[in-house]
């Protein structure tokens, strides 16, 4: 392989490929850039992303086709390691995992690092319910992230590297294999390559279900055949990490953008988005929104802009109530707050993180303390119990949380609550029982009149806390029947044409009344 | 050897750049309270006891996970600080069976002694506590997962030390417990009862089953040497009203902390009532108790009657690899010096 | 040991031979499985599958009675490859041309054929010891209890002195001494040819010293040994035997002879602190107390003299054995007193040049690694460090010579014998130890699970073990850990006690009994009239 | 529910593995793969098969068992023929999904973690499966079932019997 053979592939491919998908109507040239159809795309500004549903991901002509593989060629041929890091540092690059620590800055400290052996890692655990980011692109584009890694193994000095994915997502896990396999027989990964002397390798490892692998120590230890349980930062990883040798750890979305910035300079990359985060994030817009998927959008976009300009607003006409970012480490973004720019340092300075890029939409009928209770459940599941404050503190934290949706709380429960998240924060080992109280500690900066609503008045304000709602038919109904037929535990009487009625006593509170209620525009079964 | 100064409850130091700053601190004798750390093993990490503060940081750091750094300043004592190891301690005590009146533990338990220097006192509550789980197969020692703190000071031990590897965490979370494979008992296990685990356990969770009953107020500790093979380990003798109860490693150059089963268990022997009592003399085929002074006349007579008879050559002894050096010393004198023979040998080659 | 235990965890490569050391020494034996932990190379030579050979890059399962043959091979590869310390030789050592003469009579594939190891394994084994820079050697009765061991000790010194491991830190040749105080009793002189400190009873500004110190004449004529005082008794010369601490009924070989000895002598006196099985034979048994009731110190395997403590007082008349000994001594008309043993430690540091700089006070804390010369000396971690200690390394090319009673038609099977994790020597102590019962209680014999399926014996089978001197009913234990031809018992147990089958040949230079190698034949038991 | 394993049953499988455990145990990190393909071949990870790992990789078995009760993919009783995974992802999970693997345990009477006793089907809970926006999902063996109902609960386990 060389770099004739490169743009021949790409000549004789690109044509083809763009001539077809305009065929299908699927895409459209703006400036001679292919752009997906369709308003969904019209405000998006696609890097990461850029190759997705555009090429055959398991055709690696098609990856070539779009100039994929240059990148690697030019750092390869014409860079050294300390020009491809100082590429990297320029650019501003943040990694896309989370914590947004500057990724130049994090080859550096394991290129200038002596060592016999240094590894690459591509973290491919994502795990944040509600965010599918990575799988996209992994599924779609396999050889983006390939070749970011490439590039990163030859900045850091390491001929080794190693992704490690869900093993939740099977057709990612295929996706690679097929695309490691293609790029060895073409010589883009293997021994000497582009004829550089530089070998690079890349195996595939799966977790196993393991959200605390996400954690860059806990998914060493996982890779090295342990319990995923995270090590204290004694050392950093970029020093003393995988076998302990010098590790970089990155993620999908980060090595993804690679090699767009070699191609077009750290300049190009720092002149989209913001002065401290540049470039672009790729989110999941997901949960209660009109219009569900993957948006890639300039950071320091505003939030209204990507969940109702892009999103379309929330489905059913609902009032927007809260969007979660970050997952099960984030927090609730109100109303108020809709106009707050999308990027590291504002999402933090609101209590929020950026994370890896998961969007939630909530409506009015969202219990917020209903979603803290969700994610402090999924944290303790997922603590993996090596330290104390995370393995002991989410737990006490997530049964202060089910008294007070089950309308047993007190005061006291809530300045306990408070009290524990502040300390599981401060205090656990890693980012997971760090971040394991931002739900709490956002609600309760936000929502607090909920939290009182549930403890003193003993009423759930969104209609959702089970124990806390009775369901009464109303006047208004018509005697149709349906709600007493779908009952499931016969609570409902009533003659048909006659007003129904519901034996509170019996009720399970399943909603199956108010679904069927065919009463517009206000249904009949109502919710107290 | 490069050397960092720091401040550490305002006092000024200089120490060795590679220590942590748990090390400094304790270098000049303030001690900093920690549930798993061992000088002998890698950094865990875990019980989070060891926070402090460090001027520039906002949140609170571990000190036995963090290098001391020129012109760092620590504080080990702040309000935020005890606040911290407060709460940690109220959730092991809100996890932890309140029965410190009868544990065998009590007086020897770092989660006893803590709880009484940070004053925190058991609550009640209605949430989940650890499932009830004990693992008695071992005839040495009992394991029971609702005293764990799962501090880990034992699997590390066991795996990296004893480097067997018999125990490790089973599950996850909330319901991590120190378990054998499919939690058959540590006696369907690869484990060999050398006791490590129970000597670092700083709770009752890990408990030599005793067949005394003592509070550790009541024992005298006494250093000695053990006397079950070559390598001398160094332990303490644990005794009450005049009984050895038990025994636990010394941490030295020998054995450095470590004891294999005999050392650790092995003990019952030294007031086992077979042991023997006076001087016995067998006449017609019977042993009978005699005193010392007959048993020495005994012997006089017969050592006159053989150096007469027979000459120095007659007499032969056969010295031990059991006592001490004093003993072997004073036995060969006796044959060379008394009975002027040189037929002494002891089992050296057994 | 040349070396320390501390050290061990800092070699490169650790060579076990003879030695099952996470039972027999199980502390080192953790050490050596954390050296190879953190990467130290690990080469075991034994004829069992041992715990270690899990942890092994090598493990040569060799024929008991074959380590010379084992050693020489692997110093031919060594010589052949170049790979000995050419400097470290021509400084420190003599002999070598003799040594490359005999080892060219084994090459690898001969020392396989004797020792029933692959050859390839052999060399890999020399290659590993001979690559890198610090090799320690450490071994047990394995290598000794033959009657070539001798020999073989000085095999393994060539090997080491070939290869510049000796007067080195972490490296060195270490025999892991058995029981808590065997170097410390041979350091007391408690041996036929030897004073303290290993000044030679032959030797006469030794003696003569011995002789001012202790204002009496001495006999210079050198003694016998345990072994030969038996045949001397059976021969009517020793009329008065006196046993400290010590139960030959069941530890030393032959038992048969023994009990004929014991039974034979005139006068027996048996000091101990149970009624052992040795005491039945007794005339006059007298009470010691045990180590946790007196004072004193214990050399330890790596030299290092250590306090023994009083912690309880003594149980009914039981006194401490050197009290027992001096009166002894005062009744028969020497009257020299001491008060306590600490006087008797100044004496012996006056007398011994290795204890010279010793005192109670120096070793309260830590002990203290002889040689020790004087108040200012805190003693020595590994020996020879500036040079060998005879002057110069000298280089005793050995021949292997066959053990003295192999397999045969009527014995076909090697039975080698030794210790288990348990148990403590004649389980006087662990014998009553309730949970070490729990575990194992009584004798078994190992065989190979081919050769137990031929002979139709099944795991727990009673059977019966001959030899020419003796046999007894033992269990099988059917194990895939053992050669087809080899068998192996724990001595420990007096039900079906070992040492009737074993044999008294010693090793002519250290006197040791050949226990690692008799010849018995096995049978299986069906009737139950049969155990009698 | 015990289950025993048939080592006759299972010869083929077995000698696969072994075949595997050779391929892999020079690399390093070698357990987790190990583990994945017992769990992949066997269904779930016999105490046999653990053993046979832990003396081929000269790993503890205590630690391999510390390993495998560490990640939910592992399980120690078989999982069915058909492996229902209801995703319990925030996205799923605000669109109702709790209520859907409510519906998968009271038809097949088992509980999420379980097995039918006739091993037809396991169900088990999954943190996410990346399908967000065709929430809430439900995934068997490796078919997506995108915006599932209550109602069509009944329907997918008939189609499958």
């Amino acid at each position: 392989m060389d770099k004739n053979r490169l743009i021949s592939i790409k000549e004789e491919k690109r044509a083809k490929i763009i001539e077809n998908l305009l065929q299908n109507d699927l895409i459209e040239l703006v400036e001679d850039k292919v752009v997906l159809k369709g308003d969904y795309y019209k405000n998006q500004l696609r890097i990461a992303l850029r190759n997705c549903d555009i090429i055959n991901p398991f055709d690696i002509e098609e990856y070539i086709a779009f100039d994929g593989y240059l990148a690697l060629h030019n750092v390869l041929t014409n860079l050294s390691q300390r020009e491809v890091v100082d590429i990297m540092k320029n650019s501003l690059l943040r990694g896309r995992g989370g914590a947004g620590f500057p990724t130049g800055k994090k080859w550096e400290e394991a290129f200038t690092f002596d060592a016999d052996q240094k590894y690459i890692i591509c973290n491919a655990d994502e795990g944040d319910p509600g965010a599918f980011m990575d799988r996209s692109i992994l599924e779609k584009d396999p050889h983006s992230v390939l070749e970011g890694m490439a590039i990163g193994g030859y900045a850091i000095g390491a001929n080794k590297g190693f992704i490690y994915v869900r093993a939740e997502y099977p057709q990612a896990v295929k996706t690679l294999k097929h695309a490691i396999e293609e790029a060895k027989t073409l010589g883009l990964l293997g021994k000497d390559i582009f004829k550089s002397g530089f070998d690079f390798d890349i195996e595939l490892r799966l977790g196993s279900g393991a959200f605390v692998c996400g954690e860059g120590t806990a998914l060493i230890e996982s890779i090295e055949g342990h319990r995923g349980m995270p090590r204290p930062k004694l050392q950093r990883t970029a020093h003393v990490g995988l076998w302990g040798k010098p590790t970089i750890i990155n993620n999908v979305e980060t090595f993804a953008n690679v090699a767009p910035i070699i191609l077009n300079g750290a300049e190009w990359f720092r002149s989209i988005g913001t002065e401290k985060s540049p470039g672009t994030k790729v989110f999941s817009l997901v949960g209660k929104i009109e219009n569900a998927g993957l948006v890639e959008v300039p950071m320091g976009t505003k939030l209204r802009d990507i969940v109702f300009d892009i999103g379309g607003g929330c489905q059913n006409n609902k009032e927007y109530k809260a969007v979660q970012t970050g997952g099960p480490s984030g927090g609730c973004i109100p109303k108020e707050y809709l106009d707050v720019a999308v990027d590291f340092e504002s999402l933090a300075s609101i209590g929020s993180i950026m994370g890896s890029g998961g969007m939630v939409v909530m409506d009015e009928n969202t219990c917020m303390m209903d979603i803290a209770k969700y994610f402090l459940e999924f944290s303790v599941d997922e603590s993996c119990g090596k330290c104390i404050p995370c393995r002991e503190g989410t737990r006490r934290m997530y049964e202060i949380l089910e008294l007070i949706t089950e309308g047993k709380a007190q005061m006291s429960d809530l300045e306990e609550l408070e009290n524990l998240a502040h300390v599981v924060s401060d205090t656990s080992l890693c980012g997971l029982g760090q971040t394991a109280p931002n739900p709490v500690i956002t609600t309760l900066k936000y929502y607090k009149d909920e939290y009182i609503a549930h403890i003193v008045d003993k009423k759930c304000p969104a209609k959702s806390c089970k124990p806390l709602i009775t369901y009464t038919i109303s006047d208004k109904c018509i005697g149709c029947t349906l709600c007493k037929k779908n009952c499931p535990v016969d609570a409902i009487q009533g003659e048909l044409k006659v007003k129904h009625s519901i034996d509170i006593e019996k009720c399970i509170k399943c909603g199956s009344c108010y679904e069927v209620c065919p009463v517009k525009p206000v249904k009949a079964v109502e919710i107290y | 050897m490069k050397t960092v100064k720091l401040t550490i409850d305002n006092k000024e130091i200089e120490v060795d750049s590679s220590l942590t700053v748990m090390q400094a601190a304790n270098s000049v004798g303030i001690k900093i309270p920690n549930l798993c750390y061992d000088e002998r093993l890698d950094i865990f990490g875990a019980c989070r006891m060891c926070v402090v503060e460090i001027e520039g940081s906002k949140k609170l750091q571990t000190s036995c996970s963090t290098k001391v750094r020129d012109g760092m300043v620590v504080h080990t004592k702040t309000e935020k600080v005890i606040q911290a190891r407060r709460e940690i301690l109220r959730l092991l005590l809100d996890n932890h069976p309140n029965d410190c009146l009868t544990c065998e533990k009590a007086g020897d338990c770092l989660l006893q002694d803590y709880a009484y220097e940070y004053d925190v006192k058991f609550r009640n509550h209605t949430g989940k506590i650890r499932d009830r789980y004990i693992d008695d197969s071992n005839p040495f020692y009992v394991y029971d997962a609702q005293k764990c703190i799962l501090c880990g000071l034992c699997v590390r031990v066991c795996s990296r030390l004893q480097v067997t590897g018999a125990i490790d965490f089973v599950n996850r979370g909330f319901d991590t417990i120190i378990g054998t494979p499919f939690n058959d008992g540590l006696i369907n296990s690869d484990c060999v009862s050398c006791g490590n685990c129970v000597s670092v356990c700083p709770t009752g969770a890990l408990m030599p089953k005793s067949k005394e009953k003592f509070r550790t107020w009541e024992v005298e500790k006494v250093k000695t040497t053990c006397t079950f093979c070559g390598v001398g380990c160094q332990i303490n003798l644990l005794t009450k009203d005049d009984k050895v109860v038990g025994v636990e490693p010394v941490k030295n150059a020998v054995n450095e902390g470590l004891l294999c089963v005999k050392g650790k268990f092995s003990f019952n022997f030294i007031n086992h009532p077979d042991r023997l009592n006076a001087p016995l003399l067998k006449e017609d085929g019977v042993f009978k108790e005699i005193s010392w002074d007959r048993a020495y006349e005994i012997i006089k007579e017969k050592v006159d009657k053989y150096m007469a008879e027979n000459g120095p050559d007659s007499f032969a002894g056969l010295s031990s690899a059991r006592c001490t050096n004093e003993e072997n010393y004073l036995f060969q004198k006796l044959f060379r010096a008394v009975l002027k023979t040189n037929n002494i040998d002891h089992c050296a080659r057994l | 040991m040349t070396n320390s235990i501390s050290e061990i965890k800092h070699n490169d490569t650790i060579f076990v031979i003879g030695s099952n050391t996470t039972e027999t020494h199980p502390v080192i034996g953790a050490f050596i499985k954390q050296a190879v932990k953190s990467g130290a190379k690990l080469i075991v030579a034994d004829p069992r599958e041992i715990e270690l050979t899990k942890f092994a890059d090598v493990h040569l399962q060799l024929k008991p009675g074959t380590n010379i043959a084992l050693i020489n091979g692997m110093m031919n590869v060594i010589i052949e490859n170049k790979l000995y310390d050419e400097e470290y030789i021509r400084k420190n050592c003599e002999n070598f041309d003799e040594l490359v003469r005999l080892v060219k009579n084994y090459p690898p594939k001969r020392s396989a054929e004797i020792c029933g190891v692959d050859e390839d394994l052999i060399i890999k084994a020399a290659l590993i010891y001979a690559n890198s820079p610090n090799a320690g050697i450490y071994y047990t009765m394995g290598v000794t209890q033959h009657t070539t061991g001798t020999h073989a000790v000085m095999s393994l010194s060539n090997l080491a002195l070939l290869c510049g491991n000796i007067g080195k830190e972490n490296a060195g040749i270490n025999p892991l001494r058995g029981q808590n105080n065997v170097q410390g009793a041979s350091d007391m002189g408690a041996t036929p040819a030897e004073l303290t400190g290993y000044q030679k009873i032959f030797h006469k500004e030794s003696l003569e010293k011995f002789e001012r110190a202790w204002g009496t004449k001495l006999s210079d004529k050198v003694g016998a040994t345990i072994t030969e005082m038996f045949n001397l008794i059976e021969e009517d010369e020793i009329k008065f035997l006196y046993i400290m601490g010590e139960n030959p009924v069941v530890s030393d070989p032959d038992t048969n002879h023994v009990i004929s000895a014991l039974k034979k002598v005139d006068f027996l006196v048996v000091q101990d602190i149970f009624f052992t099985e040795t005491c039945e034979y007794a005339d006059l048994v007298l009470p010691a107390v045990s180590f946790a009731q007196k004072d004193g110190t214990f050399t330890n395997t790596e030299r290092r003299v250590q306090r023994v403590r009083k912690a309880v007082k003594e149980n009914g008349l039981a006194k401490p054995d050197w009290q027992i000994i001096m009166e002894i001594m005062n009744t028969l008309g020497y009257d020299k007193k001491y008060s306590n043993p600490q006087e008797i430690m100044e004496e012996i540091s006056f007398l011994t040049p290795q204890y010279s700089g010793i005192t109670y006070e120096k070793i309260d804390d830590n002990g203290i690694q002889w040689p020790c010369k004087d108040k200012d000396d805190m003693g020595t971690k590994f020996l020879h460090k500036d040079k060998i200690s005879r002057g110069k390394g000298l280089f005793m090319p050995v021949e292997y010579v066959k053990s003295r009673e192999t397999p045969d038609e009527n014995y076909p099977f090697i039975l080698t014998t030794g210790r288990i994790l348990y148990h403590y020597h004649t389980r006087t102590m662990t014998g009553r130890e309730e949970g070490l019962n729990d575990i194992v209680n009584s004798s078994y014999i190992e065989i190979n699970e081919e050769t137990a399926n031929r002979m139709n014996i099944e795991n727990g089978d009673k059977v019966r073990v001959k030899s020419r001197r003796g046999e007894i009913i033992t269990k099988a234990k059917v194990v895939d850990t053992i050669d087809r031809d080899v068998v192996f018992m724990p001595f420990h147990f007096t039900d079906g006690q070992a040492n009737y089958l074993t044999n008294t040949f010693v090793d002519e230079i250290a006197k040791i009994p050949e226990l690692k190698v008799s010849a018995v034949n096995i049978e299986k038991l069906d009737k139950e009239e049969d155990y009698v | 529910m015990e289950y025993t394993f048939d080592l006759e049953k299972n010869k083929d499988k077995l000698t696969e593995y072994k075949d595997f455990l050779k391929m892999i145990k020079a690399t390093n990190g070698a357990l987790m793969p190990a583990l994945q393909k017992a769990q992949e071949l066997f269904n779930y990870l016999p105490k046999e098969v653990l053993k046979i790992v832990s003396e081929e990789l000269r790993i503890p078995l205590a630690e391999i068992y510390g390993v495998a009760t560490f990640y939910a993919q592992f399980s120690f009783i078989p999982k069915g023929e058909n492996q229902i995974s209801v995703c319990l992802g925030t996205a799923c999970y605000v669109k109702g999904a709790q209520a859907i693997l409510e519906e998968f345990e009271k038809e097949l009477g088992i509980k999420q973690g379980e097995t039918t006793s006739d091993l037809k089907f396991s169900i088990n809970e999954a943190r996410c499966l990346g399908d967000c926006s065709k929430a809430p999902v439900v995934m068997i063996n490796s078919t997506l079932f995108p915006l599932v109902k209550k109602k069509d609960v009944k329907k997918i386990l008939e189609d499958l019997r």
